[in-house]
């Protein structure tokens, strides 16, 4: 049953990817969104089982999932869904503007769905190493996704990604060596001796030297892929330059299932040396991405930019919390992690058609979209106000929570220093946004038919996140429940 | 055939000492294609030095990760850069950040840091730390210092591979090699990445008429 | 049967509100008297002020066909704060008319009543003029008011209430005692102000219609027949106001206790003198000194406030 | 928590429930699809009627004395509703209310009559009226900053409107990002609470304070302070203030200026004086400065301008500073533990907001008549309304005479109680000697600010309806709808009602006041005939409002009787040396103020030029321009260069990312150089 499940999510999409390569225009769309459907259906079915009893293991090991994983798979589902139901109307786009080939399309959507599967495939795999290859192969494919567009900007974008991000995540193997090389020393050469469930288990007996190496490079490599301040420089570009499909994807499941290998590493080393070392480096990096996105939000001219540049700032919140640790401030983890994925998810695809309609990505040229192209419009500033933790949203609950819970957990400056930094980047957001909503009307929009698809496609995500912050139905606080404890260190 | 793990591990010693040499040569070329074979047969050598590891151990899936390897990067990944190369008019690295004296230093300079740090590294007693470990840490030092100082896309790659090739040593400094399913993985993913470092290589050929990087600098803020 | 000291205070009451009344336009007379008299002039007789008014109120209203019914109201309700005000301030008892109703801080607030209405119902008719006074007037009394409290605070704290009655009580049982530095310089700030209040020299000149000069007079430019006639009494009413309000506070001497006839007749005659003195010293400084500047003014004004601050200080940082 | 189990006790659980769902009746009403009634109205009709609700709630916890407590909405066990109206809360209520009804009913004329708020937007404004009445009562952090978050979102979208222009965004923006900075210093402050106390509930916040140690202490009031100050539009966190709400459709400005900024001033009630007890006698000398500067400050400023809602905003400034005035006073006598100076004072403080929210929301909605009769804000176009509009006139001339502290109205009443105070804290021998000497200074800035308040609304009235029409517009002028007059008639008629009642209602609020500073039972302030003394040192002196209103009346209409009744009045034009009189020949709003803008130069740094454009070829001007302005100090001097140098720095901070691929990698290995250090050492 699990093991059947497991396929289903993973290897669907691997496949209808292959189909979607060789098929072109509509079959391709069709292979794309029926084998996501597919996808999401077996993974929520597979995290239902996971929250509803327990960790679950298959394949001889190697696949466990715990309530982590399991909702790290639902948050990647539930963004690549929007993401791949946003497609088409990109390429409709595109294919107007005859900026696209023959094969174009049935590529797009089979990098896509192999993006996905690498996507969901992480969160579900024991071996460290393994998720180590499982987050590369998502970099390299998502590397052909962000130069699509084959524009010189694209090209460079791409370019970046790719040299910056191997590197990045060459210094992440040599992270899973030393974690491998620390636990062979306890282990002996066992195949089980990268498997995150082991390593909890024989944690205090490995050598915290390695332990201590093993996480800073770590940190270093997922941090890189996570979009943490100073390895984030090729975030904003890739973000930007990608398909707007591609970076909601990229930003709201990308950045969390780097963040996911990252905390597995965290709770081995906080299991092998207690939790302060992996903790204060967490809590820093996570105030120095705050701090390094903040004057990028504040002085930003680049719509796609801007919105990059918040998505580091609330990985970097994340990371935070996942620093300050404690019931409160998981939980609040826990909630922003997947709030933030369907916000960001809908505003890149509104931002996408905003820039596709109005012709510049420049805020300068694209005020009053509000008039202009009020569905968009609207849509961008609704999902601005959320990003900005204004209630009723989730993220404003998630915000709270963090921040409580960091003054709780004794990191009182740490969490006013995040609290100012979050207020001054929502200043500079929202300045922006009232200047792309509101401001000085840019050149005219070409009218694109809105239909009630792009509509429902909008409001969904959104609604969901607002009723987020007005009230949290029991089995979803269950599961979240079960999640932080596994962040607590609780259990793996 | 058997070997004491005494051998093997003189037998990595050895290719640890050739690859180091190779390194501070790939530091101080300026030549794209001999950078290329030079990195061609650094990887083999990590190769070489696995199947003789695992000759030596009788630990299958280090022959298997070794061939592969020589496979791989000693012969594909050269292969296709190589058609880069044959493509793009220039195939020197003109004007680099850092000239080819002062990278030969810097890549000496490396190396005595490797060791320095090799030594104090704690990697406590649970590890054999072979004598492979400083050349590893050298060779990864020297791809990021190829990266950081070269203007062409393909000596970026080659600094990659170079970097990548130190990384595979440690592997077996540190423990012979790592589980089978992870090498294949990391070679999998490596192939793919050159696949996909040539088709950018080839777009930028197309529409930028050149691989060199100083174009890529229109993203900014 | 009420009780005798409340009966006592009632008819002294009514024997102030009377005195009040009838005195108020007989101190503008002596007022110009003095001043003709200092410049060699014979001047009016000191009786012109009733004759003015009785003219005056003979005389039909005209008013501006831009006035709105404000204009009508306006004298009444200006005359009834001032007159209000008065019976606030014991002058001839020794405790308010109206003791309980209100404090010097009612007073205060009375005053400014007449002049928010004085100078909204200036502007009603749209003339330059009025706007003119209303806009100094506004502007003067800035300075006026703060001097005023700082100065009636500094008495108020020395006797530890703010009720005129009580402090004239104490000012009459302390005697000399009364005249700490204090008490001293309140007094100095009060009369500084008193004259901005009473609209005289070197502030206003109640004479002159000379656009320039004109603070008062120049609101009441519209006003004509029974309006001027009430807006001018109620001007002199406040100068019966002020001066006794000053006199309350800084002069308690003569007051009547008690309905003896004796005292009684103290009382009046105490209350008149020091009404009568009032109007002298003005008419004095009429006379001799120069109407300053308006731009000077709030120096002159400020120095008011600044000396009560500093009869403020010496109570609290002086050993007492 | 579900609502049914929330009321248990509570007698007015039912209430509290009526009141949300006829909330929520609104909110659905104002987006439903137009119908043969009006959306919009409806929406407002309901508003009003929660409103009435809100009021009687509030009286009931009053008479009653007992708290109402509720709670609902449950996120991550987080209750987003936890609500505990006491005594002190229900005094905001009653003010909420009554404004909030008033502004209701005259929003339904005001949007019928074209004005703003007609749309889709007007949806805000229940929500806006929900989170007040959540914020007044909230009971619990998160509820706290649920609600006071959706304050400042519902309040600027109604600022913003849906079809904003380009200064009405920025204002909007300006709010909310103010607004948003503010609440990060609450989040912080609540959050050490609340890590002491170990609970999110305001009632464990007390005990738990009391344990900091008292640089935590500090920081905590400077943290509230700000928080709330700035809520409150308080000098110098006054900024968004005189730009938001002179946009905002009038009955909204009526509502941010009568009730939200109060919420700043319950905060600082609530938090400064009753959580975090008696403090260093600075807290009580801090706040009293603020009060002092933005009472002066805000009323100067409002001398200066020639737009009446942007006038009256300035003057919301000046009358928090006043209320400020009387909460510092009593923070300082509480920290020195003369409680009965510090009941006086929090009564005056307390009841100026009640107060202030009577007669502020009057002159709002009577500028809102103004301008939607008119079709301009602006003083120099307006003149001659009274005798077109004579209910907006009265109205309007109430409210003026009431917020210039005159008596017999209700301005004058908390204006001589905090008058009071003061020099009861002046002769009050439990204070140091300096807080003695700032508090006797107060009186003096009191002083001013009152002159100048009384000055600045013979100058507003005056302007707005004496004289002749100084434009077209205001010729053709004519009153504005009776809902809007019925309106505005009985929040005048409440100022009145008040100010005469100032005894029993001051009683009211003073034993709220007594029971936050631990004054006993006696109720420190009782002024009118009832009671024979103020018990503050001594001072005995009694306001008898309502006898000294009907001797007034008595005089004055008996005067008119006999001098006016059965005259002859010839009504002429006025004269003006013999010419036809024109409105040119009036004084302008800027003429007016102009000597006050001479003689407090210093402070307000006027600049004037004068343009004269000539007949070509003779000395004869043809045009005479002239443009005067005062230039805001804070403005100019601290926030613009803030905001210039933050953003200048953020400009140079983004050269970090330069385009070049080596140098980022730079940044990493940088990085993880570091980490290593890290990691050995």
């Amino acid at each position: 049953m699990i093991e059947l499940l497991v396929a289903l999510t993973v290897g669907i999409p691997i496949l209808a990817g292959v189909g979607a390569w060789f098929a072109e225009g509509r079959r391709a769309t069709q292979l794309a969104l029926g084998g996501l459907a597919i996808a999401l259906v077996s993974g929520l079915a597979l995290a239902g089982l996971v929250f509803a009893d327990g960790p679950v293991r298959a394949f001889g090991g190697l696949v466990v999932v715990d309530a982590f994983g399991a909702y790290m798979l639902v948050l990647v589902l539930v963004v690549a869904a929007i993401a791949v139901a946003g497609s088409p109307g990109h390429l409709a786009h595109k294919q107007a503007a005859d900026r696209l080939r023959r094969h174009d399309a049935g590529r797009y959507y089979a990098l896509l769905l192999w993006f996905v599967a690498g996507l969901a495939a992480v969160p579900l795999l024991d071996n460290l190493g393994l998720v180590w290859v499982g987050i590369e192969a998502t970099t390299i494919v998502s590397a052909l996704l962000v130069g699509f567009a084959r524009t010189p900007d694209a090209i460079e974008a791409a370019w970046k990604y790719l040299i910056l991000g191997s590197i990045g995540i060459g210094f992440a193997l040599l992270g899973t060596l030393l974690l491998y090389a620390s636990s062979v020393g306890v282990l002996g050469e066992t195949s089980d001796a990268l498997d995150w469930t082991r390593l909890t288990e024989i944690a205090p007996r490995l050598d915290p030297g390695l332990v201590r190496l093993a996480f800073v490079f770590a940190l270093a490599g997922y941090g890189t892929k996570a979009g943490l301040a100073p390895f984030h420089t090729w975030l904003p570009d890739a973000h930007s330059q990608a398909p707007s499909p591609i970076s909601a994807l990229l930003s709201g499941a990308g950045l969390a299932v780097a963040l996911y290998a990252l905390a597995r590493f965290h709770l081995v080393t906080g299991a092998a040396l207690g939790p302060v070392f992996s903790s204060t480096l967490l809590v820093a990096f996570g105030l120095l991405s705050l701090a390094v996105a903040l004057p990028f939000i504040v002085a930003q001219g680049d719509l796609k930019r801007l919105l990059a540049y918040s998505s580091i700032e609330h990985l970097g919140l994340a990371t935070l919390a996942l620093g300050f640790g404690g019931q409160l401030a998981l939980l609040g983890f826990s909630l922003h992690l997947i709030c933030h994925g369907l916000t960001k998810a809908t505003v890149f695809l509104a931002a996408g058609r905003l820039v596709a309609e109005r012709g510049s990505r420049r805020i300068g040229r694209l005020g009053g979209s509000l008039v202009r192209s009020p569905a968009d419009g609207r849509a961008l500033v609704v999902a601005a106000l959320i990003l900005a933790g204004l209630p009723p949203s989730g993220i404003f609950v998630a915000e709270l929570a963090i921040l409580f819970g960091g003054v709780q957990a004794g990191w009182g400056l740490a969490a006013a220093a995040a609290a100012t930094i979050l207020a001054l980047a929502v200043a500079g957001l929202l300045f922006h946004v009232v200047r792309v909503s509101v401001g000085p009307a840019g050149p005219p929009a070409e009218p694109r038919s809105s239909g009630g698809a792009w509509a429902v496609l909008v409001a969904l995500p959104l609604s969901v996140v607002v009723i987020a912050g007005l009230w949290t139905p029991s089995p979803v606080a269950a599961a979240l429940e079960q999640v932080t404890v596994i962040l607590g260190g609780g259990g793996g | 055939m058997t070997i004491d793990p005494q051998t093997a591990s003189e037998i990595v010693d050895a290719c640890a000492a050739v690859i180091v040499v190779l390194g501070v040569g790939l530091a101080a070329t300026r030549s794209i294609g001999r950078s290329i074979w030079l990195v061609a047969i650094q990887s083999a050598l990590v190769g070489v030095a696995a199947v003789m590891v695992g000759l030596a151990t009788g630990a299958g899936h280090l022959l298997i990760g070794g061939v592969l390897a020589i496979g791989v990067k000693g012969v594909v990944v050269p292969l296709v850069l190589g058609s880069i190369l044959r493509r793009s008019a220039v195939r020197r690295e003109r004007h680099p950040i850092l000239g080819p004296r002062a990278s030969l230093i810097a890549a000496v300079a490396i190396v005595f840091v490797a060791t320095a740090a090799a030594d104090g590294a704690s990697l406590g007693a649970s590890v054999a730390a072979s004598h492979a470990l400083p050349a590893a840490i050298a060779e990864v030092l020297t791809g990021l210092l190829i990266v950081m100082t070269r203007r062409k896309a393909l000596s970026l790659v080659v600094g990659l591979l170079v970097f990548e090739d130190g990384i595979a040593l440690t592997a077996f400094s540190l423990t012979y090699g790592m589980p089978l399913v992870v090498e294949l993985g990391v070679l999998f993913d490596l192939l793919i990445a050159v696949v996909v470092a040539w088709i950018y290589a080839r777009r930028m050929l197309d529409v930028l008429g050149s691989t060199s990087t100083d174009q890529l600098r229109s993203l900014r803020g | 049967m009420i009780d005798p000291s409340t009966l006592a205070n009632v008819i002294l009451g009514l024997i102030q509100a009377v005195l009040t009344l009838l005195v108020a336009p007989l101190l503008l007379g002596i007022t110009k008297r003095v001043k003709a008299r200092l410049q060699y002039r014979n001047g009016p007789p000191i009786l012109q002020p009733y004759r003015d008014l009785a003219k005056w109120w003979r005389k039909e209203s005209v008013e501006s066909d831009a006035a709105s019914a404000l204009t009508t109201v306006a004298p009444a309700l200006v005359v009834a704060a001032v007159f209000v005000a008065t019976l606030l301030v014991p002058i001839v008892g020794q405790r308010p008319p109206l003791e309980g109703w209100g404090d010097l801080l009612v007073v205060v607030g009375l005053m400014a009543l007449g002049r928010f209405v004085l100078a909204v119902s200036a502007l009603d008719a749209g003339s330059a003029f009025g706007g003119m006074g209303s806009s100094r007037e506004v502007a003067i009394a800035t300075f006026v008011e703060p001097a005023l409290l700082l100065a009636l605070v500094g008495a108020a704290l020395a006797a530890g209430s703010t009720d005129l009655g009580a402090i004239a009580a104490l000012g009459v049982a302390s005697g000399i005692a009364w005249y700490t530095p204090a008490v001293l310089l309140a007094a100095g700030a009060f009369a500084i102000v008193a004259v901005a209040e009473t609209g005289h020299e070197p502030v206003d000149n109640p004479d002159t219609h000379l656009e320039l000069t004109m603070i008062h007079e120049g609101m009441l430019l519209e006003a004509s027949g029974p309006r001027l006639a009430i807006f001018t009494y109620a001007a002199e009413l406040k100068l019966v106001l002020v001066a006794g309000l000053f006199a309350a506070v800084f002069l308690p001497v003569g007051m009547a206790q008690d309905l003896m006839p004796l005292s009684v007749l103290v009382a009046v005659g105490a209350a008149l003198a020091k009404l009568v003195g009032a109007a002298v010293v003005l008419g004095v400084l009429d006379a001799s000194l120069a109407k300053l500047r308006i731009l000077a003014l709030p120096g002159l004004l400020a120095t008011a406030s600044i000396v009560a601050v500093i009869g403020l200080a010496t109570r609290l940082w002086l050993p007492a | 928590m579900s609502i049914a189990s929330a009321f248990g006790g509570a007698g007015s659980g039912p209430l509290l429930v009526a009141i949300a769902v006829v909330l929520a009746l609104a909110t659905v009403a104002a987006v439903a699809p137009r119908s043969r009634v009006n959306p919009a109205s409806l929406s407002l009709a309901l508003s009003g009627l929660a409103c009435i609700g809100i009021f009687v709630l509030g009286v009931i916890v009053l008479a009653s004395g007992t708290p109402v407590v509720a709670s609902a909405g449950d996120v991550l066990g987080f209750a987003l509703i936890d609500v505990r109206y006491d005594a002190l809360a229900a005094l905001f209520l009653v003010a909420l209310g009554v404004a909030g009804a008033a502004s209701s009913v005259y929003g339904i004329g005001y949007q019928a009559h074209g004005g703003a708020g007609a749309d889709r937007s007007a949806a805000a404004y229940p929500v806006f009226l929900a989170s007040l009445f959540l914020v007044f009562g909230a009971d619990d952090a998160f509820a706290f900053l649920f609600a006071w978050e959706l304050m400042a979102l519902s309040s600027a979208l109604l600022v913003v409107g849906s079809r904003p222009t380009a200064d009405v965004a920025r204002a909007g923006y300006l709010y909310l990002a103010l607004t948003h900075l503010a609440t990060a210093a609450l989040i912080v402050a609540f959050a050490i609470l609340a890590s002491a106390a170990g609970a999110t509930g305001f009632s464990s916040f007390g005990p738990a304070a009391v344990g900091l140690s008292s640089t935590t202490r500090d920081v905590l009031f400077v943290l509230l302070l700000v928080g709330f100050a700035t809520k409150a539009g308080a000098i110098p966190f006054h900024v968004w203030l005189p730009r938001a709400h002179p946009v905002a459709p009038s009955h909204v400005s009526a509502l941010m200026s009568g009730v939200m900024i109060k919420v700043g001033i319950y905060g600082i009630v609530r938090f400064g004086l009753e959580i975090l007890g008696p403090g260093p006698e600075w807290w009580g000398l801090l706040v009293l400065g603020i009060g002092v500067a933005s009472a002066v400050l805000g009323v100067l400023y409002a001398l200066m301008e020639h737009d009446l809602k942007r006038l009256l905003a300035f003057h919301s400034i000046e009358n928090i500073g006043i209320i400020l005035i009387g909460v510092g006073v009593a923070i300082l006598a509480v920290a020195d533990g003369a409680t009965a100076v510090a009941g006086v004072a929090l009564t005056a403080a307390l009841f100026h907001t009640l107060n202030h929210a009577l007669f502020k929301s009057v002159l709002f909605l009577a500028a809102g008549s103004v301008q939607s009769a008119v079709g301009s804000r602006d003083l120099n176009v307006l003149g001659g309304l009274a005798r077109a509009m004579p209910v907006t006139a009265i109205a309007f001339g109430v409210g003026a005479a009431a917020i210039s502290g005159l008596p017999p109205l209700n301005g004058f009443a908390s204006e001589w109680l905090t008058f009071q105070s003061l020099i009861g804290a002046g002769g009050d021998r439990a204070l140091s000697l300096v807080a003695r000497s700032a508090v006797l200074l107060a009186v003096g800035g009191l002083g001013l600010t009152a002159a100048l308040a009384v000055a600045c609304f013979v100058k507003a009235t005056g302007m707005t309806f004496l004289a002749l029409p100084r434009s077209r517009g205001a010729a053709g002028a004519h009153e504005t709808g009776r809902l809007m007059g019925a309106a505005m008639a009985s929040l005048a008629i409440a100022c009145i009602a008040v100010g005469i009642a100032a005894g029993p209602v001051s009683a009211a609020i003073g034993a709220v006041a007594d029971g936050l500073v631990g004054q006993g039972s006696t109720p420190a302030t009782a002024i009118g005939p009832a009671a024979v003394g103020v018990p503050v040192v001594g001072i005995d002196a009694v306001y008898a409002a309502g006898r000294l209103a009907v001797l007034l009346g008595g005089i004055a209409g008996l005067t008119w009787l006999v001098a006016m009744r059965r005259r002859t009045t010839r009504r002429v034009p006025t004269w003006t040396t013999g010419i036809a009189p024109e409105p040119a020949f009036e004084y302008t709003a800027t003429s007016y103020a102009k000597l006050i803008r001479l003689y407090f130069g210093p402070i307000l740094r006027p600049a004037r030029e004068v343009s004269v454009e000539l007949h070509p070829g003779t000395p004869f001007p043809r045009t005479v321009r002239y443009r005067g302005e005062v230039s805001h100090v804070l403005d100019e001097r601290l926030y613009r260069p803030l905001h210039r140098g933050a953003v200048g720095a953020a400009q140079l901070v983004r050269r970090l990312q330069s385009g070049s691929l080596q140098l980022y990698l730079a940044y990493s290995v940088a990085a993880l150089i570091g980490l290593l250090l890290v990691a050995r050492s």
